[in-house]
């Protein structure tokens, strides 16, 4: 299949007060890719996806996401969250944000949410378009939990859940809601090199089926290992883009980032 | 039991009108205990049921209940009007007779819906009248201000009062507002009062408010004459305002102060409790006194006996020697003006 | 310095840390390594009192503080940078290092340290006067850090400092904690996933699963385990 | 003119007086985020205890300026043991509990506060007695501003340029704003998280007691449920204000100290209320944390 | 558990209490008569009262501490397996629910008329704590104002029946929707405040509600209300007041369980689980699809709904209704009910309702202790039992393999 953009950011800037945290920021990524974005601290990759996905609105710029499916072209910025999600962009949260008090599945539920319509009518009189719904629901999170290799803990509430366990359950919570792209925050921080490398896995296999990720994370073997492009952030600027060989010698990276 | 008479007394004994509520469940006991001692009526010993209705017409209404199935067969109370129109129904369904000490709401005995309702306290339009009258004819005022706290009790005294100042087309009402009650602060409204040029304040409602408010006058140095109604009528409005209340007038029932009963009553409950008896406990003293004597007189407790007894036989009680009239209304409790001089109320005659 | 005998602690009904034991000599770089929910946090937390104590002893300069209130501890020179950084968000940058000076009160002296950790990390004098919940995630680390530094320690522990930091601020990290270590003769006890780096800056290292120690010895030994390997260095 | 100007000064001495109560709500709030519904029983409690001591003096014939500082004092003593005994018993059990157990702890102790004083106190009116002379200075402009009233207005804004310099600057101040934000850590960096509530309660409650003393002396009268009204208009002042903010408590105050001054003026007295409240939703529509609450900036 | 150290500090306890209530316990003053009225025996009752109560307050605290730590098997420390158990086991659920059911239904025959008009109004409490508990248990938006919604559902029946006659079932559903349509029109805006900023509001709007039934007089009459309400009508035949009481009575049964039976529903709804999530965390749940602001205010306008339908029925029992009832007191005693029943736990609020609306009742023995009672009572029940009553433990959805449906 041929690769076609499916995230088109152009030109994006975000200011907090004096701090400008994002400085006319450019990025793409194409469909079925694994694309990864780096920077030092700060650099401005949190409030990227924060502003993508509505949770911030950007000072200036333009996001544009292709809906292969409708083959519509979306201007998704000043949209709420909520709407960017529909039209199909998830994510995970650096620090984590499991709905703690619930359990696994019905976290997985929830992202099921904006694919599904039944409403008050339907829950008072369980019609039979809504319990078909439920079912398609609760099937539909199983095969993701399933897909993630949380189906062990499907019962389990989410706050008792190891570590590695809660950031898996993030994406299996995130693929639910069928996004175009797949935004990941450091899925792997606070993750011991063998949870990493299932990780690694994981992701790889969920590429595979076509589905189109974009990842931020610190930790190089995994980024090196996983990613097709890099995009290499600075205080809020690109400093460079490219194969993970073309960055891993970039001079300006390894003194910015890397390190020797 | 047979040998007992079973007196209720429902009221609010608890949240912010226990103050109205107490004084009655005081008044009951003193009155009660003197009978009892006294060997009861005809030998029977009167027990009181003591209620808390809140002032709430739902725990009015629960009270009431309760009171019926606690086979009550007279009840003192109803403070509040609405509490106890809400109550009513359901002691006239079981054929109690009820007496208010300070249910003023003209309805109540007006309307007729209420045959086993009466009261020892003027109802809202009889007072307003007469404070009317006196602010119009005696003091001969044009310019006054009516001014109430949103009660039930205040404002409808203030309605009628409006409604009668602008009937007589003597004077101007420049002035119609109710103030909240347990505000911090009146200052705003003397204020109004001020900038509305009256010459007189009538004001509808109970001490608290009334004192606050004429305090609050005497400090921003504005002696417009302040005319009330008997919620107003107590010692503890004196007390409270203390010299600024010097010259108020407020309307009550007659040469209480004078009449022997209604010292003596005074006295009896400083003994008993240690202190000054409270809002309308010379009203629920009478109908203590009306109520067990009609018992006497009728040596039943039933209804329609007890109302024949009411409204002809005589009672003296510390507000004066009355009977009822059949809407219920006590008659020859004659209500008169007075005005605080030197710290007491004196009656104008 | 530090002394641990069958702790037991945990949370409501969860007991977290199944008696654990452990020694920590004056001077020493200690780590504990271990998977995720295998009681690390939660043994620091009930070194410092923050987490009841519920049986055992711990012992600190041969005084028994198992009982005592966390504010205690920290005044005998135990200091933690918990996990999950802890910023005060709605307090500034220079705020949250004053905190960290909450107990001292040698004005110039602070102040000194103040300098000191500017220069440590930059970009906290760059925005001393930001919220600290505003800062990114490494930049939070950092203060927190610092902030620990602030109370001048002698005994620090530290609870996963290089999580969601860049490579170069992890290098710069356990290069700090060597420094201070030497130069100020800071005890450090040490917790962390990324255990490689932790091994090989440390003396000793102590392996926690899930509540119980499992294996202890010199930072070198437990490198060359293979079960640590396969386990913890993912080689 | 003249009128405005009165106006304006019952505004700022309503404003005032609320802001004596609101202050505490605000610093309770801020620290244990409890809407503390019985902060409004603690000043009632100042007000009477105030009451007792300064009468119990009277009749043994003090002079009136040793009856003030006395009853004050005696005000402010119990007034705080109150704060901190409340603390102690309703509300430190429930640290751990879900958010809106202590405030159902807080309404149960309000009610039954209230009815403790009612029982062992009275249910009638008390006339308070006017501890504060009127001075002769203040006689020309006595029909716009009133000794009391004065003495009001000072203290509030005293009492709220310390509390801010507190807060601000001072080692508890900065305990108290970091316990605010983050208990473990607090503990962590060496604070006694305990004693530090403590000390709020009973600073928040010695702010009551003040009030109790001034606002009784203002009215001249005190009851049982004198707290509760005025606690539900200074727990509004301190939100509208913006809650956990000093200057925020005072500045709702005032505002809706004015508000209810000139609605009643300019408009009618029966619905001075409604003006205060419509006002409160209103700002709050437009400045969600109040007029100076901190937007709180949660990092995503 | 007596020890010695343990009775040196209740006893430590006391000499506070005696300190603490010196002025208000024994001092009483007259300061027009300017006497002094000194009650030293009352130092003696705190002294004694408040010895053996900390003894015991401190015991029970104890005893909670121990309980949290013990019972280790459950999910979360909050006791109460036992009605837990016992109401998973389907058996046991039915039988129990069929008892209650004989139970309600025998009542008023078995009952004077007093029991049976405060079970009603206790009924109609359990009804409003539910609606509430849709509010705050389940979307957690703090509501204080919740009164003013029943306040337009009484209103509503009294208003049309004074001005057009209208009858109790005809306005019923009026009531409800004109109190829903209130909740969505107030929701608009405030919805998006945060926690208790929301709480506040919601506070004035009950007050603003009231004010106006207070002072517009020419349309609602003001102070002095609106009396002679009909009561429910059952096919024109008229009641003698006894059967009336009754008759509503029985029409809170059945709304009771419609109530149960649709907040049941509505919990294990693809709805329900958004309220629950939002009440989490409402940034991962936006950013999950789900539309905050509609989701609140369905949650809002529903639990107003509810509200409303018992105004309605609030009006036709006490035949009478003024401002009075529509204080924010009434505002906390509902929520009180929600949060120590136990928030979100539909069993919890029924029993939460019927205590804290009886006790008040039975406590009428202890006279003018009655209130005083019931505010201490409110503060334990809270310290001891922090979770309520019955404390949550919310049906999940449990997943298994060969029937693919939700269980328990
Ligand atoms: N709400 C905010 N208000 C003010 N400044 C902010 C806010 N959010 C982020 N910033 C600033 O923007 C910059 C970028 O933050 P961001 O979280 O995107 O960094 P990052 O690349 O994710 O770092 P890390 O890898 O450590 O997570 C930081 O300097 C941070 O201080
Ligand atoms: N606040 C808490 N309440 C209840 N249980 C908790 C709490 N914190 C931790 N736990 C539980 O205690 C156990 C140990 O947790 P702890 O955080 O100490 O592990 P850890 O080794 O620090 O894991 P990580 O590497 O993720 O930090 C885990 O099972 C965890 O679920
Ligand atoms: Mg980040
Ligand atoms: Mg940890």
């Amino acid at each position: 299949m041929m690769n076609y953009p499916i995230l088109k950011v152009t030109n994006l800037t975000m200011d907090f007060g004096g701090i400008r945290a994002l400085n006319q920021l450019d990025l793409d990524v194409n469909s079925g890719e694994i694309a990864a974005l780096i920077g030092p601290n700060g650099a401005g990759k949190t409030t990227f996806f924060n502003c993508v996905t509505g949770i911030y609105r950007p000072t200036k710029g333009d996001v544009i996401l292709h809906q292969p499916h409708t083959g519509k072209k979306i201007r998704l910025n000043g949209l709420k969250p909520n709407k960017v999600t529909e039209k199909g962009l998830a994510r995970t949260f650096q620090n984590i944000r499991l709905f703690s008090q619930m359990t696994v599945l019905e976290n997985v539920m929830i992202g099921r949410h904006c694919r599904t319509k039944a409403f008050i009518v339907g829950a008072l009189l369980r019609t039979k378009a809504t319990l078909r719904e439920e079912k398609e629901i609760i099937e539909k999170s199983h095969e993701i939990l399933e897909k993630v290799g949380l189906a062990k803990y499907v019962n389990e509430f989410a706050k008792n859940l190891p570590y590695g366990a809660q950031r898996r359950l993030e994406i299996a919570r995130a693929l639910a809601t069928e996004p175009v792209l797949l935004l990941l925050d450091e899925p792997a921080a606070g993750m011991n090199p063998q949870e990493t490398i299932e990780l690694v896995t994981l992701i790889q296999e969920i590429a595979s089926e076509g589905q189109a990720i974009l990842l931020i994370e610190h930790d190089m073997k995994l980024v090196m290992s996983l990613s097709d492009r890099i995009f290499v952030m600075d205080y809020g600027k690109k400093i460079a883009q490219g194969s993970p060989e073309e960055i891993r010698s970039n001079p300006e990276v390894i003194k910015a980032y890397l390190g020797e | 039991a047979a040998d007992t008479i079973k007196i209720g007394v429902a009221g609010p004994h608890s949240g912010d009108l226990a103050s109205y509520g107490l004084p009655s469940v005081n008044a009951a006991k003193i009155v009660a205990e003197k009978i009892n001692a006294a060997g009861g009526i005809d030998g029977k010993m009167i027990e009181l049921l003591i209620e808390d209705t809140v002032c709430k017409p739902e725990v009015a209404t629960n009270t009431a209940t309760k009171l019926v199935s606690d086979g009550a067969q007279l009840v003192l109370g109803g403070i509040c009007s609405g509490a106890t129109k809400a109550a009513l129904p359901i002691y006239n369904n079981a054929g109690i007779l009820v007496m208010s000490p300070s249910a003023t709401n003209p309805a109540l005995t007006q309307s007729g819906d209420y045959p086993n309702f009466f009261r020892t306290i003027a109802p809202d339009d009889a007072q307003a009248q007469l404070d009317v009258d006196f602010a119009l004819n005696t003091l001969g005022y044009t310019k006054i201000a009516v001014v109430h706290d949103k009660g039930d009790y205040g404002k409808g005294f203030a309605e009628f009062a409006k409604k009668f100042l602008e009937e007589s087309g003597k004077a101007e009402v420049v002035l119609f507002e109710g103030v909240t009650p347990g505000a911090v602060d009146y200052s705003a409204i003397v204020q109004k009062i001020k900038q509305s040029g009256a010459e007189a304040v009538m004001f509808g409602g109970y001490h608290p408010e009334a004192s606050k408010i004429i305090s609050m006058m005497k400090k921003k140095r504005l002696d417009t004459t302040f005319i009330s109604d008997d919620g107003v009528k107590d010692q503890t409005f004196i007390k409270v305002a203390g010299e600024s209340s010097e010259g108020a007038y407020a309307s009550g029932p007659m040469d209480t102060s004078s009449n022997p009963l209604s010292i003596q009553a005074v006295q009896e409950h400083k003994d008993k409790f240690s202190a000054d008896p409270g809002a309308f406990y010379e009203n629920a003293y009478s109908a203590m006194l009306a109520m067990t004597n009609a018992v006497a007189k009728a040596g039943s407790t039933d209804l329609a006996e007890l109302k024949k007894v009411l409204q002809t036989e005589k009672t003296d009680t510390p507000i004066g020697s009355i009977s009822f009239d059949e809407k219920g209304d006590a008659i020859g409790v004659g209500f008169s003006v007075y005005q605080v001089k030197d710290g007491v109320f004196v009656e104008l005659k | 310095m530090l002394k641990l005998e069958k702790v037991q602690s945990g949370y409501g009904n969860i007991l977290a840390v199944k008696g654990i034991s452990l020694e920590i000599n004056e001077g020493e770089i200690i780590t504990l390594i271990g998977a995720n929910g295998a009681g690390k946090s939660t043994t620091l937390m009930t070194i410092s009192g923050v987490v009841r104590c519920r049986s055992g002893k711990i012992e600190y300069n041969d005084r028994e503080i198992q009982d005592l209130d966390s504010d205690a501890i920290v005044k005998m020179g135990v200091c933690q940078v918990p996990e999950g950084r802890h910023i005060f968000p709605q307090l500034t940058v220079r705020e949250n290092l004053d905190m960290g000076a909450f107990l001292r009160s040698d004005r110039d002296s602070i102040k000194k340290d103040l300098d000191y950790v500017y220069e440590l990390f930059p970009i906290l004098a760059e925005r001393r006067h930001q919220d600290g919940g505003t800062l990114s995630g490494g930049e939070q680390q950092m203060l927190a850090m610092s902030r620990a530094l602030m109370a001048r320690p002698q005994l620090m522990l530290l609870d996963e400092p290089s999580m969601g930091l860049a490579p170069l601020i992890i290098k710069q990290i356990f290069e700090i904690i060597k420094k201070i270590n030497r130069e100020s003769n800071t005890t450090i006890f040490l917790v962390e996933q990324n255990a490689n780096q932790a091994l090989q800056i440390a003396d000793r290292g102590y392996v926690l699963e899930n509540g119980k120690i499992t294996l202890s010895g010199s930072a070198e030994s437990l490198m060359a385990n293979e079960d640590i390997q396969k386990a913890y260095l993912g080689i | 003119m003249d009128y405005f100007i009165e106006l304006l000064f019952s505004g700022l001495t309503r404003g005032a007086i609320y802001a004596l109560i609101a202050l505490g709500y605000t610093m309770v709030y801020g620290i244990i985020g409890l809407i503390n519904f019985a902060h409004g029983e603690i000043y009632m409690i100042g007000a009477f205890t105030a009451f007792i001591v300064a009468t119990v003096l009277s009749i043994l014939g003090f002079p009136a300026l040793a009856i003030i500082v006395l009853a004050g004092l005696a005000a402010v003593v119990w007034s705080a043991s109150y704060g901190y005994t409340i603390e102690k018993v309703a509300y430190k059990p429930l640290r751990h509990a879900p958010r809106l157990s202590p405030l159902i702890s807080a309404i149960g102790m309000s009610i039954f506060l209230q009815n403790y004083v009612l029982l062992a106190q009275t249910s009638d009116f008390l006339p308070f007695p006017r501890l504060i002379p009127d001075f002769h200075f203040m006689e020309p402009v006595a029909h716009i501003v009133g000794t009391t009233d004065l003495v009001i207005l000072v203290t509030t804004t005293i009492v709220m340029i310390l509390l801010t310099l507190l807060i601000k600057y001072t080692r508890i101040g900065k305990a108290m704003r970091a316990t605010a934000q983050d208990r473990t850590m607090a503990m962590l960096v060496g604070i006694n998280v305990n004693r530090i509530i403590s000390v709020t309660f009973i600073i928040g409650s010695s702010l009551a007691a003040i009030g109790g003393l001034l606002i009784a002396s203002h009215i001249g009268q005190i009851n049982f449920y004198i707290g509760f009204i005025a606690g539900i208009k200074a727990f509004t002042a301190a939100v509208l204000g913006g809650i956990g903010s000093i200057p925020g408590a005072v500045l709702g105050s005032v505002v809706l100290g004015l508000t209810e001054s000139f609605a009643t003026g300019y408009v009618s007295s029966d619905y001075e209320d409604v003006f205060a409240f419509s006002l409160l939703v209103l700002i709050l529509i437009f400045r969600p944390s109040g007029l100076l609450g901190k937007v709180d900036t949660q990092k995503v | 558990m007596f020890t010695f150290p343990e009775i040196k500090r209740s006893f430590f306890i006391s000499l506070w209490f005696v300190f603490l209530t010196f002025p208000i316990m024994v001092v009483r003053v007259n300061s027009i008569e300017k006497t002094v009225h000194w009650r030293w025996e009352n130092i003696f009752y705190v002294a004694v009262g408040s010895f053996f109560l900390s003894m015991i307050f401190r015991y029970f605290l104890h005893r909670r501490e121990m309980q949290s730590s013990e019972d280790s098997e459950k999910e979360d420390g909050t006791g109460q397996s036992f009605i837990h158990d016992l109401l998973a086991n389907p058996v046991y659920r039915n039988t129990l629910g069929s008892a209650l059911m004989i139970f309600a239904i025998a009542f008023p025959f078995l009952f004077s008329t007093y029991q049976t008009n405060i079970m009603t109004t206790a009924l109609m409490y359990v009804v409003l704590g539910l609606g509430l508990n849709i509010v705050v248990g389940l979307a957690g938006l703090l509501d204080l104002g919740y009164v003013a919604f029943y306040a337009v559902g009484a209103y509503t029946y009294a208003l049309l029946h004074y001005n057009f006659g209208l009858g109790f079932w005809v306005v019923l559903p009026i009531g409800g929707l004109l109190a829903a349509l209130f909740g969505i029109l107030l929701g608009i805006p405030v919805l998006r405040l945060r926690g208790d900023y929301l709480a506040i509001v919601t506070l004035g709007f009950g007050e603003i509600i009231r004010l106006i039934l207070e002072n517009w007089g020419s349309f609602s009459q003001g102070p002095s209300g609106i009396s002679n309400i009909a009561r429910p009508a059952l096919f024109g035949i008229d009641m003698s007041l006894n059967t009336a009481i009754v008759y509503i009575y029985y029409i809170m049964i059945i709304f009771v369980i419609i109530t149960i039976f649709f907040v049941n529903r509505l919990q294990d709804s693809r709805l329900g689980r958004a309220w629950i999530a939002l009440r989490e965390d409402e940034i991962a749940c936006q950013s999950m699809g789900i539309d905050k602001m509609k989701t609140k205010l369905v949650a809002f306008s529903l639990g107003a709904f509810w509200a409303g339908i018992i105004g309605v029925v609030f009006a036709a029992k006490t035949t009478f209704i003024n401002p009075a009832s529509f204080t924010f007191l009434e505002s906390a005693i509902i929520l009180s009910i929600v949060v120590l029943g136990g928030m979100g736990s539909i069993i919890g609020v029924i029993i939460g309702a019927l205590v804290l609306i009886l006790l008040p009742e039975y406590l009428r023995a202890l006279s003018e202790y009655r209130m005083l009672a019931f505010g201490a009572i409110l503060v334990c029940m809270m310290v001891f039992r922090p979770q309520g009553i019955i404390a949550s433990v919310r049906r999940t959805y449990k997943y298994t393999p060969q029937n693919r449906e939700e269980g328990l």
